[in-house]
């Protein structure tokens, strides 16, 4: 099985078109001052609002995402004391079930992990240019932001 | 002066490409940038207000300077997901 | 590698000897309906405020354990919109790195995956009766909680 | 009457081993149970503001009555971890 890139400071930030292998990172990040890893995973659910999905497919401005999924990374490690950070993006299509983002945080105490792993997700779903467009039985449609939440205003 | 545009997700099915050339004799913030987009697609009409601009890989707004060979990219606002 | 065993709800509740598989756990757990799957890793640091931690031992009240787990899990179910819940303890000797406690909550929604782990793991740590005996290169500690937050009170 | 007693963690070691047996012509409560203990494992005493006490593994208190063949558990508040 491939291995993620670590950069220097040993944090992984990847888009990637196959599956994501969070156990992996997980075990590549984890370093033994940590006491808590903390992994998300952002699944393709089977229906939005009720109605049936069948398959999503997820575009990206790749320099640009991983950019920002950089400066996403580094703001964690300068609010929170938090070891290592992973942030892998999945693009192309999904299906059902699969992961389209994950996140790994670890750090020497749970309430960093989770307050630390929740911005990140949150954010990365605020700035980071990848979108998805959802195909159901009887159509397609682009999952699209709010613009008053935009991160230029 | 000839400046390239990247365009994403609803925006580049839209337009139809995703790498659109636009040329003027001046260009010099991104306003005048999406002015020449829409001059030449008006299909982006009406979707102004609710797009995102990047200079360089970075958020900008309209009144952004840019110079030949910044690379621009415009696009909706990111899913947000749903919490 | 072997399965968790999930009750009817599906959600799983063990103690464990050996290693915790977290990547298994999640996948088991995840359903079509998810959109969030937040792992939680509880794991063995090098130290304890400086001082250098060689390994731990977990020690239960086994079946009062499974018991405070399944409630536990019956909590997040009753108080979020959580799918599925697996609460997996490991006992005995534990080298750093290993996980000694891992917490799968998958939900529709992130927010509600981010909350309801979260009081999961603080909840295990105040009511699972499970102690950790801390083995340092001059000595051992019992791990002990504060009385003035105990369950009973 | 006997009842059993499961220890637990630095209680258990104090002690010395994870089950004992107590006897006293009447057990009522938990507070019996302690002060039979504590009788007969004087080691425990200066122990006994900080541990907790269940009864067919629920948490209860020294006022908890009991009956024979209840399962008795005396432990230690749990880590509680550092957040």
């Amino acid at each position: 099985m491939r291995s993620y890139q670590q950069m220097e400071t040993g944090d992984v930030y990847e888009i990637v078109r196959d599956a994501i292998h969070l156990d992996l990172l997980a075990k590549q990040l984890t370093q033994p001052q940590d006491g808590a890893t903390l992994i998300f995973a952002g699944v393709v659910r089977n229906n939005t609002q009720g109605r049936r999905t069948l398959y999503l497919e997820y575009e990206g401005y790749e320099p640009m995402a991983l950019r920002k999924m950089r400066e996403i990374g580094e703001t964690l490690k300068q609010r929170w004391a938090v070891n290592q950070v992973g942030i892998v993006h999945r693009l192309g299509r999904l299906e059902i079930g699969e992961t389209s983002v994950g996140i790994v945080v670890t750090s020497a105490h749970r309430r960093t992990a989770f307050e630390a792993c929740h911005f990140a997700i949150d954010t990365v779903k605020k700035i980071v240019p990848i979108w998805k467009k959802e195909f159901f039985e009887d159509g397609e449609i682009w999952v699209e932001g709010d613009f008053s939440q935009s991160p230029i205003l | 002066m000839k400046i390239k545009v990247l365009l994403f997700a609803r925006l580049r099915e839209i337009v139809g490409c995703e790498m659109v050339e636009l040329y003027r004799n001046e260009m010099l913030t991104v306003r005048d940038v999406w002015d020449t987009l829409r001059a030449q697609f008006p299909q982006v009409e009406g979707f102004g207000k609710s797009l995102l601009f990047c200079v360089n890989q970075e958020f900008a707004d309209l009144d952004t300077r840019i110079k030949e060979g910044d690379e621009l990219a415009i696009f909706p606002p990111v899913s947000g997901g749903e919490d």
